[in-house]
């Protein structure tokens, strides 16, 4: 490719965790966790390695068998890829401490799960892969990777539940990656090319490039749980021990988003249209709204939990609309461009982390009282101070209260509508934060009421409370970091062809 | 109309059978099997693009792809039947319940 | 004439998915599905693609559709009280009241019909030429093999492949989550049939050497590791079903090794290309085609240990409680 | 600008640090608890008189964190949020007292004073955030750290009543941080004083900007209690008294009415803000609020809670000073952000006391309690004195100011106003000085009176008396130098009208 | 036309006669292992006579190598499923038919 440095570092940012993965295959269940352990927090190094490489060197490259695209694989490692990485680094970090020590307690017979281990170190790599990625195939491949291992981690319990979950989520996910593959097939019909670069410069309007895009945004919608494609994400979520409850929501469907992003950035300046956009803001408007009152709604905590995730990428979805401005108009400066989408990736982080931090909280107060009936919380903390801490502040942060993450996410998603003029997402955000509080603030007010009957809280692995607590602290301090990851992520000028084209009013400006 | 045409619109009605058997289909065996054909539209979509231009042989790219999708389509497949089977070992249901 | 030809063989192949998703009963839908298996198969030939006819012929169809046989015993056979009335539950498109003529069916199948003329149209607008046949075609003799697929599945995108054989993996790992079972369940079944024994004594040296064929010969016409690993895996499928559960007799860490050998040799090559200070599977161009065949061995070894693996689980799987 | 100070940074570790490290003692760590709350109260009051200080010669106190890109923290200390940070740093010390001695022997001190402390941080934040955003993120701070303050009880009365306060302070706040992110989105960053960025704006986005005026306002009327949005105060009294006393006099109520005169001062400047008829707008609501909680407050038999409604009544006299024009109003509604602390706080720590000492919490149970307890019961009167505005009690100069101003201003139905109002005050305050001091004691009183002490513990004994003292002096020596009132004009003249 | 064209056109077409007559046997009969005869029987050879076609008409000793394997390797397979399944539905539910006639 053109002149960028490479570096050794993607290449190894995806085959070090599934060497690790292959490795503990060989270990007795018990020795498996601590190798698996070791082996998650080696990623998490080698992840904070290459983030600081990013942030030294700039974009980094490697071209996997030495072949330039489009007939090889490009991996590209720029400032968005960095984020996303050290993103799941971090989480993914904390969630390897928990499972750690959860799930020896969970299921001590068999020595915790072993295969967690494996999959979780594999899921990982797929992330990392997909986030390196810049092949529309090569995507395919690590969503693929992603969903069998999300799927397989989610049924880990055995449980009949989890089972229909897991199933649910697995159709859902193979409709969704051949409805994506299906649109790479045709663009790749028109304009024999796969890679990311190379596609937004060939690629010419038409009936094939909309369908295409449409059907590949479909596709990823499916796999992000966007409004009418969420059905399988509540029971998934709920179902699946509480470690792989957050890695689920936290890592996976970001997956899906961060490729959305990415295309409709990169490539999407042809082809997507208007009313595109505006359907796809409706229905996270609908998620916002839906997801957040099925939230308020459930009598279970950890189906709770599942329905604000639901909500949660509601607003993700509704920065969309954002990027593309109204058939015959355009723009000088693409001020509102970088807020919205800079600000979609920090509320990608903000909530990944809080939300990473709420399921393991959930998953202690389960431990502790034996069932997750949200009446479970009643004196939550009279009894389990440090849970209790942990779920207000994850609580407030996904509110979107000052100061956490979550505030900064949503007054740039606030702020990125109202300069956009499409000030009608505006009292969505609104809504959809005041349902947030009244769920939040739902759990908090049982949690401060006195128990009726005395319910034992049986003690529960300090561990445990600790990391969910550190993940629930961490949803604040990345408000200090803010200013220099959105700074970065702007200032490595990744979309600056994308962004022209939207500036010059896109499809309709080629016309 | 070219051959390649005749199998890229066999394509996509494969994908549009498919994607509704997903959704339209009851048992768990027939929705695995909806994937599976709505993958093969994908599939036949990719090497009906291929042949379209052949030179001394036909487009290898696509070709390939295809031969990684059907074995990770496969794959996803039989992970999909496994769960099925046990589902039904374990609750002896053979679809989705209606359940909210 | 041709256009006759396929022109039929696509209706069939639409008749055979269509008849597939709408057969009453489970077990005309697995037969429906082998053969839509194997028109499709057809249907790869026609369009010169016969590594991937080969492909569908053993994974797709062969293999998947030995899963889905066996998952028969399941929900057809075992069960033939409950089937019945589940039968008529499920099936219900082809008898009594079409579940299509409700409001909801009705909107759905406009709305597919509709998706359907969307989908044809983008269909029939893909240009007509356009693709990566030009520049494979100028790059292949560096890539040390001669079939431009094997080509570009081992050393162009060597990368997916190898995410691919992961895949696999992940498969075996996925079903091997669902059964928590462990790796190789240590059932041995009792002799079976004389004759099935007789003629899967005959057919797996056959089927070995046909792998073996296919393997080696993947590199100058069609064939390679994919479609080699699936007849290995037959051998050991069939030698299961015959009552010589082959992969139990090993020892565990050879049978792991196994496993894995393919994607961690792959992976191990791609590690010291990287020390050497070359790109992740890069491989020194004189050196290209023997690290392949190489490569494919290990990976066809592997993936052929580990399809019978996932059968194996599969077939098992509801055996664990009954015994 | 660029000079940058930790001081104002200081002034907010004094008590969040403490609120953290008392979250994280045990129960029964009481000398720790009781040396930090103190340690961080005295250190506030200590660190406000410095900055104070050195305010007065001229020094400049800023500093700035950027969180995102036009998304800074930044606390700037002025005149007015000073005299507010001095307000509520030194009502929270004396709070602290009274609530150790309140709280003694019970459950989960921990928490509470874990909170009390981190409400008082929000509060002095908002006393010394330099612009828009920093206030508004000290504003939902401030909800946050009161609700387990309300809730602290955990009875099912306290829960419901800490979820009626949730739902108007979180729907405040969502639509405070529609109206900021607006404000952002249309005008850029706004520093507190910068009234000319609005000005130079509001030809160009008239409506946007009367829009968000209001969005912003309405944001700050839940917790300034105007009605329609007051409803969230009368049920907060089932807290603890001296988290009422926080509420009304220190902290929250405080916070919005400190809100609205940021607004209409430093944000749109009162020229626009007159100009555009925002002001008008205002006036009628606040207006209508004086009158309305005073008659709410007459038919109220629980203490608490008539004393609740008074302070819906009372604090729309900031609102309503601010609304109208003139240098007068102006130092009338300053002044009283301080008046109205003092005495209502003194009339909580009185209410908190007797429902301590006998479990009284009716009007009607009252008869005779200023025999019981005299020095209550007296400061008490001097507040009620205050409230309905004889002289020379603190409440007194406060409408003195407002009347005339209102006069001078040529509103004379703003008279009116105060004038129904302080009858009405007069008609609900009256009749429990007149129970307290002249009503024969009840028989379980005399009972009392009889085998007990007279009046209650000192730690709540002096607190009300020197807030009930302090009420009294600064009505009295209002003009003398380094009174409220002073300082009130103080801001007035060197800042805003004249 | 020539002989060997001839010939291929005749085995082509008995190879397709036999195999209609199977399909017209599984569609007909009336249980399994009847059916199973006519599968296995008709088609196994029907199959036989269009690889001898085929066979003759490539005319390469190679190809009729293969053609003739492959036919040999479907004989055997074809044969032992249907003895399996045979024996499989036996043991689960013996044939009625046959009762009667015994």
């Amino acid at each position: 490719m053109t002149g960028l440095p490479t570096s050794p570092l993607p290449a190894l940012l995806v085959g070090f965790p599934i060497l690790l993965a292959i490795l503990t295959l060989f270990f007795r269940p018990g020795v498996k966790a601590l190798v698996g352990l070791a082996g998650c927090l080696l990623t998490a190094l080698l992840a904070f390695i290459a983030f600081v490489e990013v942030t030294q060197r700039g974009t980094v490259i490697h071209t996997p068998g030495g072949w330039d695209p489009p007939l090889g694989i490009l991996l590209r490692m720029d400032a968005l890829a960095a984020v996303f990485i050290g993103m799941t680094a971090l989480v993914g970090g904390f969630i390897s401490l928990y499972a750690w020590r959860y799930l020896r307690a969970q299921d001590p017979a068999t020595g915790g799960y072993p295969l967690f281990w494996p999959l979780w170190l594999f899921l990982w790599a797929g992330l990392n892969g997909l986030f390196l990625s810049n092949d529309l195939f090569n995507l395919f491949v690590t969503i693929e990777v992603i969903s069998i291992c999300a799927v397989a981690l989610a049924v880990l319990s055995g449980k009949a539940g989890a089972l229909k979950a897991g199933l649910r989520y697995l159709l859902a996910a193979i409709t969704g990656s051949m409805a994506y593959l299906f649109g790479v097939a045709l663009l790749y019909g028109s304009t024999g090319t796969l890679d990311l670069d190379h596609l937004g410069q060939v690629l010419e309007p038409g009936t094939t490039t909309t369908f295409a895009l449409l059907v590949v945004t479909l596709g990823l919608l499916i796999k992000m749980a966007g409004f009418p494609f969420h059905f399988w994400l509540p029971p998934a979520h709920s179902n699946a021990l509480a470690p792989v409850s957050a890695l689920l929501s936290a890592l996976v469907v970001k997956g899906a988003f961060y490729i959305l992003l990415r295309l409709w950035m990169e490539v999407f300046g042809v082809g997507i249209t208007y009313a595109a956009g505006q359907l796809i803001g409706l229905a996270g408007a609908i998620a916002v709204i839906w997801g957040s009152w099925q939230a308020f709604m459930q009598t279970s905590l950890k189906l709770l939990v599942a329905h604000s995730s639901v909500a949660q990428l509601g607003y993700l979805l509704m920065i969309f609309p954002l990027l593309i401005l109204p058939p015959g108009v355009t723009a000088d400066s693409a001020d509102w461009l970088s807020v919205t989408w800079t600000g979609g990736v920090y509320q990608v982080i903000s909530h990944a982390i809080a939300k990473a931090s709420f399921f393991l909280s959930a998953g202690i107060v389960i431990m502790a009282v034996g069932h997750d009936r949200i009446e479970s919380l009643r004196d939550l903390v009279g009894n389990m101070r440090i849970t209790s801490m942990a779920i207000g502040l994850a609580g407030v942060s996904l509110i979107g209260l000052p100061p956490s993450g979550g505030f900064v996410g949503k007054w740039m998603l606030l702020k990125g509508i109202l300069l956009s003029g499409q000030w009608w997402w505006a009292p969505v955000v609104v809504a959809g934060s005041l349902l947030t509080a009244g769920y939040v603030f739902m759990l908090l007010r049982l949690a401060f009421a006195p128990a009726r009957e005395k319910e034992p809280f049986r003690p529960v692995p300090k561990t445990l409370e600790v990391v969910a607590l550190l993940l629930a602290v961490s949803s604040f301090l990345i408000v200090f970091p803010a200013d220099y990851l959105i700074q970065f992520l702007e200032n490595s000028e990744i979309f600056g062809s994308g962004i022209e084209a939207v500036l010059k009013g896109g499809f309709y400006g080629n016309d | 109309m070219e051959t390649y045409q005749i199998y890229s619109i066999t394509s996509g009605v494969l994908f549009v059978i498919g994607m509704g058997g997903v959704f339209l289909s009851k048992h768990f065996i027939k929705k695995i099997i909806a994937t599976i054909i709505m993958g093969s539209g994908v599939f036949l979509a990719f090497v009906s693009f291929a042949e379209r231009d052949a030179l001394s042989f036909a487009d290898p790219v696509p070709q390939a792809l295809v031969i990684t999708g059907i074995v990770v389509a496969v794959a996803s497949a039989a992970f999909a039947l496994a769960l099925a089977r046990r589902i039904y070992q374990l609750t002896g249901e053979e679809s989705f319940t209606i359940e909210k | 004439m041709s256009v006759l030809i396929d022109s039929l063989l696509a209706i069939l192949i639409v008749y055979l998915a269509l008849q597939c998703l709408l057969a009453p009963r489970l077990t005309q839908t697995v037969f429906l599905f082998f053969a839509f298996g194997l028109a499709l198969a057809l249907a790869w030939v026609r369009l010169g693609a016969v590594d991937v006819a080969i492909t569908e012929a053993a994974i797709a169809s062969g293999f998947l559709g030995v899963l889905f046989l066996d998952a028969l015993r399941d929900f057809s056979f075992i069960t033939s009280g409950k089937q019945e009335s589940s039968d008529a539950a499920n099936h219900s498109v082809s008898k009594k009241k079409p579940a299509f003529l409700s409001l909801p069916g009705v909107v759905l199948v406009l709305g597919l019909g509709l998706f359907l003329l969307i989908t044809l149209e983008a269909v029939w607008k893909v240009p007509e030429s356009g693709g990566l046949t030009a520049a494979t075609e100028a790059l292949l003799p560096e890539s040390g093999v001669e079939n431009p697929v094997t080509a570009v599945l081992l050393n162009f995108r060597a990368y997916d492949t190898w995410l691919e054989m992961g895949v696999i993996l992940l498969g075996l790992l996925a079903v091997m989550a669902v059964g928590g079972i462990k790796i190789f369940p240590v059932h041995r079944k009792t002799p079976e049939d004389p004759v099935l024994q007789q003629v899967i004594l005959f057919f797996t040296p056959i089927l070995f050497l046909f792998g073996a064929f296919l393997l080696y010969f993947g590199k100058n016409g069609p064939g390679g590791a994919f479609q080699a690993a699936v007849l290995w895996g037959a051998i050991g499928i069939l030698l299961h079903l015959g009552g010589r559960p082959v992969l139990t007799v090993i020892p565990r860490w050879l049978s792991q090794l196994l496993l894995i050998m393919g994607i961690g040799f792959f992976l191990m090559l791609g590690f010291l290309l990287l020390a050497g200070g070359a790109s992740l599977f890069e491989y020194p161009p004189s050196y290209a085609g023997v690290l392949i065949l190489i490569i494919e061995t290990l990976a066809a070894i592997s993936i052929a240990v580990t399809l019978v693996s996932v059968f194996v689980h599969l077939n098992q799987l509801n055996k664990e409680e009954s015994n | 600008m660029e000079t940058t100070s930790f001081l104002p940074l200081l002034i907010l570790i004094s008590s969040l640090v403490p609120g953290i490290m008392i979250l994280l003692l045990r129960e029964e760590q009481f000398a720790m608890r009781t040396f930090l709350n103190l340690f961080g109260a005295v250190a506030k009051v200590a660190l406000v008189g410095w900055v104070f200080a050195g305010y007065l010669s001229g020094e400049e106190y800023n500093f700035i964190f950027r969180l995102a890109p036009d998304l800074t923290f930044a606390l700037r200390l002025d005149a007015l949020g000073l005299f507010f940070a001095a307000l509520s740093s030194a009502l929270w010390l004396i709070t602290t007292l009274y609530a150790i001695g309140y709280l003694e022997g019970g459950l989960h001190r921990n928490r509470f004073f874990a909170f009390f402390s981190l409400c008082v941080t929000a509060s002095t934040g908002i006393a010394l955030s330099g612009n828009v955003i920093t206030f508004f993120i000290f504003y939902e701070f401030l909800t946050l750290s009161t609700y387990p303050l309300v809730v602290h009880k955990g009875t099912d009365e306290a829960v419901a009543a800490g979820r009626t306060y949730l739902w108007y302070t979180i729907g405040g706040g969502t639509i405070l941080f529609l109206g900021v992110v607006g404000l952002y989105a249309v005008a850029g960053p706004i520093y507190f004083g910068q009234t000319e960025i609005i000005a130079s704006l509001i030809s160009e986005y008239p409506t946007q900007l009367t829009i968000l005026f209001f969005l912003v306002l309405a944001g700050l009327g839940v917790k300034a209690a105007i009605f329609p949005l007051h409803g969230w105060l009368p049920v907060s009294m089932v807290a603890p008294a001296p988290v009422s006393a926080l509420l009304h006099a220190v902290a929250v109520v405080k916070a919005g009415a400190f809100g609205i005169v940021r607004l209409v001062y430093d944000v749109y400047g009162i020229g626009v803000a007159e100009e555009m008829n925002f002001l008008s707008v205002l006036a009628v609501f606040a207006a209508f609020t004086i009158i309305y909680g005073s008659v709410r407050a007459l038919y109220q038999n629980d203490f608490k809670k008539r004393l609740a409604y008074s302070t819906v009544s009372q604090i729309s006299y900031i609102a309503l000073g601010v609304a109208i024009p003139g240098a007068l109003t102006s130092t009338g509604a300053i002044v009283h952000l301080v008046h109205q602390g003092l005495m209502k706080i003194t009339m909580f720590f009185a209410a908190g006391n007797v429902a301590e000492t006998y479990g009284h919490k009716k009007i009607s149970e009252l008869n005779g309690i200023g025999r019981r307890m005299p020095l209550t019961m007296g400061a008490f009167t001097i507040a009620a004195f205050g409230m309905i505005g004889v002289p020379p009690v603190a409440g007194f100069i406060s409408k003195w100011y407002l009347g005339l101003g209102a006069v001078e201003a040529g509103s004379y139905w703003v008279v009116l106003v105060f004038l129904a109002s302080s009858a009405l005050n007069a008609a609900y305050f009256l009749p429990i000085v007149y129970r307290a001091w002249f009503c024969e004691p009840d028989h379980e009183v005399v009972e009392r009176l009889r085998s007990g002490r007279l009046e209650t513990q000192a730690l709540l004994l002096i607190p009300v008396v020197v807030t009930g003292i302090l009420s009294l002096t600064s009505g009295l020596f209002a003009a003398v130098t380094g009174s409220p009132l002073s300082i009130a004009r103080e801001i007035i003249e060197k800042f805003y009208l004249l | 036309m020539t002989i060997t064209e001839l010939f291929t056109v005749i085995l082509l077409v008995a190879g397709c006669f036999f195999f209609l007559a199977g399909t017209l046997g599984v569609l007909r009969f009336p249980d399994l292992f009847t059916r199973l005869h006519a599968l296995t029987k008709a088609d196994n050879l029907g199959l036989g006579f269009i690889a001898a076609g085929m066979a003759l008409h490539i005319a390469s000793p190679w190809a009729a190598i293969k053609i003739f394997s492959i036919w040999l390797f479907t004989l055997l397979a074809s044969s032992t499923s249907c003895y399996l399944i045979a024996r499989f539905q036996k043991e689960k539910n013996p044939p009625k038919n046959r009762k009667e006639e015994g």
